[in-house]
């Protein structure tokens, strides 16, 4: 006798333990397999956007913060360069450098966040997320003796950063820089060849070079699938052109390709803090501009290599002191697109795991 | 061979149940703190204070609310404005910091504490009077003269409004008169 | 480096491919045809020397007497961007096609916008509101939000 | 009253009531009560030996609470409990008095009878298993002389308690929970019973007692293939991780007891711990020779090898991440079985080969020689077992190939 069996809709959040915040899927499940997907956003939109259009220049600086809230420094960085390019503000040498070891540090407390978060899904039990927690902590740390803040950075303005790093901050950073390879080596022994991950990992919700194109995908998701584009290469902005490193690219482009690929970057940005902390020279930090920015009459897009892939700011300006249209290019949203087609096929626990592969900060996502 | 992976893994959990817990219990014990931290009540020099309320207009909340008056009948140049009103609402800060960037005289700081919860939202706002008493613990955000000193707002002296200020300013001199005396005066000169 | 390309010098390869869709341009940007974007766009994607493969953004600015519905596309392969421009009039039913077809990335950001614009892309499999909900009134982002009839 | 010989406890408690009277004449002396009250003595003496029992149990599985969860924080780095009481001892106390003071909360389109009654059942069964394991010498409920099989029988009970919540909950992560239950449950029943069988062809008898007695040494040497299936399938069996499908909380949220609360939840909570500790019991009866050991006490020596057990429990769940629930069925059908089934002909056949008829007619017996000589060959085939199985066995599987329906067309284009 056949058994009648229906497909069961489930809605996977917003409140869910692993769906990174309020995010919400609705899933068609049979028995276990996804037949269909459907993200749904806006639990967390707060109108960043228009917020901005009442916000001067500088002001606007805070709203970033609290875009990718685990990224704060690298969207603080997206949004002060697209005031520039709109400004046609040249910030000074010292002020460049010490953006970009901050941003490189932020890139790398956002990836031991997702390489954390991913592990938890995969569910280790919170074991590597303290880990992972441990060392973010000691960037915060660092971000805390920079600017004064742990999360909600404002660390840039527009023409630079707004105070030069104290004293004590660059022994720090040394340290850091000296003990932070062991532990990314400690991440690699404890998972990256437990059998366990690797039969949850490989081959699962495999994305192609081209549909990731076609979708709009950026950032490690990307180049997972083995398609060198790193903005930070192919594009250099502010002081990369003058550091080397090595892009790390994944094969296959499956949920283990996405999970390795953050531990190689993490390597990369040491690499990089590395080599700026060598080249940077005493100097000013901040250019000479006003505090009410106000740029000539026209637009801008200007983009970054973010934590999670292509972080873009469109800046339109009428001359006033607060921009006219304030577009966000959120990475983690648009990454989103190409969810549905990873999913279908797989199992309720591939969800999760590809889901967190894909490193979604819903502060972004819902702007 | 197979199942070393996880064995790896058995032992580097092993490896962290031996070595010292990171975390710390928090009331005992304090993680050190940046004399940049920029904490939650805010110091307020009234000495330095002039009444502009660049503070005010640069915050981008729009959440501290300043009511002044002259403080002379006819006020010369660099006479300050007396301050009626100084409110500041941390429920609803977000402590950018940008308001003591803004300020161009130095007299307002970000604080370094960060233990101020409160059973009602009212009472998260910072009245002038608290603002005036309360112990004056800068945090060097912003501030490179207290940096240069070394001023570590945890540990150090209070800090006096001399101390806190980027350059000896002529105008800013001690309220003579204190504001009670002001208010009186004011009140019986109709 | 990626190099961005002059309005004037997408103009010459639009123009030969659609002739009448390019309106003007302007420093790096090409303001087409609205009506037209999906043409324009086909063009850019698969003319050789030009494989726009990569759809950054689609924004749209409420310029109060139009909308201007911003492209920003980039050839991984030749390493260049372009910026596209439509302007779109009408506040009741501004409408283009849609560039989903050629992108799928195009998918949420067209939703985004019309969600928050209210401009409309014809041919969207699925143009929902995405960030606020069904019935909500209105479309945030205009200008105009705040005194439009609700 | 045969099945009582061995057991100390009981026996002095029962001549200090009934004394030596009727058929009981080993007592010596004349008890509390008069003549043709023993069956009073019988039933007062068992229930006190129960209740202390699971009392003395019932605080053990408090202190393990405890004990986990600091542990589980040692592991991450972290501090764990240390704010109830001295070191944080009192914290199981206080969530005890939490979860008690609760509001008992039945859903809407919830099934009122089987969702209160799944926690009970949960429980009910944990404190079954307890009547037969021996925590020391001469220290049990009762020496059944088919222990073994109860155990089984007992434990499989629990697939159906997970089953009735997750069923009863009307919820569909718990739905999702109980399907696993059932599936994974009742799949790795199969291979913990092989893993037993091995250890029953060696001791001859399904007591538990007689096992411990059997062990001249201890079984884990010459069944090391069977330990492990064993402690796997177990773990498997009281969803522990990586094994934890039921209640995956990165997953299906809790699982079967997504909607419990209150002293509900605290039921299913007591029994999942209580679940490790008498896992422990029954690995350290059937495998670590009991409660024999030099020098100290019996109990001691019992307890230390649960506790030792329990340790390795926590260590894997602060290392492990989850399997999958197809790659769980899979392990327990193409690699636990074939393993299991290895290891009984294998043990079957180096009784065959090395064992030898007593005199006495009590069955095979092997020379001490004979049984470190299995020891090795059973290592070594251990070893090329789990390695040759886990190269042939493939716990991959594809995405199934699933027509999704487009999304409709939206109506306002």
């Amino acid at each position: 006798m056949p058994m009648r069996s229906e497909p069961v809709t489930v809605n996977v959040g917003p409140q869910h333990p692993s769906t990174h915040g309020v995010f919400r899927l609705r899933i068609t499940f049979d028995g276990e397999v996804i037949l269909d997907a459907e993200p749904v956003f806006g639990y967390l939109h707060r109108g960043s956007e228009k917020l901005a259009e009442e916000r001067t220049y500088t002001q606007v600086i805070t709203l970033t913060d609290r875009l990718d809230y685990v990224a704060s420094m690298t969207n603080n960085q997206a949004y002060v360069l697209a005031c520039e390019k709109l400004a046609g503000v040249q910030p000074p040498e010292r002020g460049m450098y010490l953006r970009v070891i901050a941003a490189e540090l932020q890139r790398i407390a956002s990836h031991l966040m997702a390489t954390g978060f991913l592990l938890n899904d995969l569910g280790a039990f919170a074991t590597p997320l303290m880990y992972c927690f441990r060392e973010r902590e000691r960037i915060l740390d660092l971000f805390e003796m920079l600017c004064g803040a742990r999360i909600t950075l404002s660390y840039m303005r527009v023409g630079g950063v707004f105070q030069d790093a104290p004293e004590e901050f660059w022994p720090a950073l040394r340290i850091f820089l000296g003990e932070m390879p062991h532990y990314i080596d400690e991440y690699e022994r404890l998972l990256s060849e437990n059998e366990i991950l690797v039969t949850r990992t490989k081959g699962v919700s495999v994305l192609t070079v081209d549909q990731a194109l076609n979708g709009s995908v950026t950032g490690p998701v990307l180049r997972a699938t083995g398609f060198p584009w790193d903005l930070r290469k192919v594009d250099p902005y502010e002081v990369y052109g003058r550091v080397k490193f090595d892009v790390p690219l994944g094969r296959a482009g499956d949920n283990y390709d996405r999970f390795k690929i953050r531990i190689d970057e993490m390597r990369q940005s040491l690499r990089i803090v590395e080599q700026c902390v060598e080249q940077i020279e005493p100097g000013p930090v901040r250019a000479d501009v006003p505090a009410l920015v106000r740029p000539p009459v026209g637009d801008a897009y200007s983009r970054i290599e973010g934590p999670k892939g292509e972080l873009g700011f469109y800046l339109v300006s009428d001359g006033s002191v607060a921009p006219y249209r304030f577009k966000i290019r959120s990475p983690s949203f648009i990454n989103l697109t190409v969810l549905r087609d990873m999913l279908i096929g797989w199992k309720l626990a591939d969800m999760i795991v590809t889901l967190g592969s894909i490193d979604i900060n819903m502060g972004e996502v819902d702007r | 061979m197979y199942g070393l992976g996880i064995l790896n893994g058995f032992m580097v959990t092993l490896k962290n149940f031996i070595r010292r817990p990171f975390t710390i219990s928090y009331p005992e014990q304090r993680a050190p703190q940046h004399p940049r931290f920029r904490g939650e009540e805010f110091t307020w020099y009234e000495e330095r204070c002039t009444g502009c309320a660049s503070c005010a207009k640069f915050c981008p909340l729009g959440i501290i609310r300043i009511v002044t008056h002259p403080s002379q009948e006819t006020p010369a140049e660099g006479d300050s404005y007396a301050i009626d009103v100084f409110d500041i609402d941390i429920g609803r800060c977000m402590f950018c910091g940008l308001c003591v960037e803004a300020c161009p005289y130095d007299a307002l700081f970000m604080g370094s504490g960060f233990e101020e919860a409160k059973y009602r939202r009212q009472d998260l706002v910072i009245s002038v009077e608290r603002l005036r008493t309360a112990e004056k613990r800068p945090s060097t955000w912003y501030r490179p003269q207290l940096e240069a000193q070394n001023y570590d707002p945890r540990r150090g002296e209070p800090m006096t409004w001399q101390g806190a200020g980027r350059e000896p300013w002529p105008y800013h001199l001690p309220l003579r008169p204190t504001t009670e005396e002001m208010t009186t005066d004011r009140e019986a000169k109709p | 480096m990626i190099r961005e390309l002059p309005g004037e010098e997408l103009a010459r390869h639009v123009q030969v491919a659609c002739p009448g869709a390019v309106e003007r341009w302007e420093g790096l940007c090409l303001w087409v045809k609205p009506e037209r974007v999906l043409e324009v766009c086909q063009t850019l994607k698969e003319t050789p020397g030009m494989g726009f493969n990569l759809l950054n953004a689609i924004s749209a600015v409420d310029y109060v007497e139009y909308f201007e519905v911003v492209y920003h596309l980039t050839s991984t392969a030749h390493l260049h961007s372009a910026v596209l421009k439509a302007k779109v009039y009408g506040r009741e039913e501004p409408s283009l096609p849609s560039v989903v077809g050629l992108w799928l990335g195009a998918d949420f950001q067209e939703r985004e916008v019309w969600d928050l614009m209210g401009v409309k892309f014809l041919g969207h499999p699925n143009l929902k509101r995405i960030l606020l909900w069904e019935g909500y009134p209105g479309h945030p982002l205009r200008r105009d939000y705040l005194e439009a009839p609700r | 009253m045969a099945f009582l010989e061995g057991n100390a406890l009981f026996r002095n408690l029962y001549c200090l009531l009934a004394g030596n009277s009727g058929n009981a004449q080993h007592c010596g002396r004349d008890g509390l009560l008069p003549a043709g009250w023993e069956w009073l003595a019988f039933a007062l003496v068992g229930f006190a030996i129960t209740f202390l029992l699971l009392s003395a149990f019932l605080l053990l599985t408090m202190f393990y609470t405890y004990l986990e969860r600091r542990l589980l924080g040692r592991f991450q780095g972290r501090i764990g409990p240390n704010r109830a009481g001295p070191f944080g001892l009192l914290q199981p106390v206080a969530d005890a008095i939490k979860l008690l003071t609760k509001e008992s909360i039945v859903p809407q389109g919830a099934d009122w009878l089987l969702y209160n009654l799944a926690p009970l059942m949960m429980v009910v069964v944990m404190f079954m298993v307890l009547a037969v394991i021996p925590f020391g010498k001469h220290t049990f409920i009762a020496d059944l002389n088919v222990g073994v099989l109860f155990i089984i029988a007992v434990t499989s009970v629990n697939a159906l308690a997970v089953f009735m919540a997750g069923i009863a909950s009307g919820n569909r992560y718990a739905l999702f929970g109980g399907m696993r239950a059932v599936a994974q449950l009742i799949s790795y029943e199969v291979p913990m019973v092989l893993s037993i069988v091995g250890v029953l062809l060696l001791a001859g008898s399904l007591s538990l007692v007689e096992i411990v007695e059997a062990q001249v040494i201890p079984f884990f040497l010459l069944q090391p293939l069977g330990l492990f299936i064993f402690v796997v399938s177990a773990s498997a069996e009281m969803n522990r991780p990586p094994f934890d499908q039921l209640e995956a909380e990165s997953e299906i949220v809790a699982g079967y007891h997504t909607e419990y609360g209150g002293m509900k939840f605290g039921l299913f909570y007591l029994a999942e711990y209580a679940a490790v500790l008498t896992t422990s019991g029954v690995i350290a009866t059937l495998f670590l020779d009991g409660w024999e050991g030099p020098l100290l006490p019996s109990h001691v020596w019992f307890l230390m090898k649960v506790f030792f057990l329990a340790f390795i429990f926590i260590w894997v769940r602060a290392t492990l991440p989850r399997v999958r629930i197809d790659q769980t069925m899979a392990f327990a059908w193409k690699f636990l079985l074939p393993l299991g089934i290895i290891n009984v002909f294998m043990t079957a056949a180096e009784l065959l080969l090395f064992g030898h008829e007593e005199a006495g007619g009590q069955g095979i017996v092997l020379s001490t020689a004979d049984l470190w000589l299995m020891s090795v060959v059973n290592f070594a085939v251990a070893v090329v077992g789990i390695g040759a199985f886990s190269r042939l066995v493939s716990l991959r599987t594809p995405a199934l190939p699933v027509s999704a329906p487009k999304p409709s067309a939206a109506e306002v284009v």
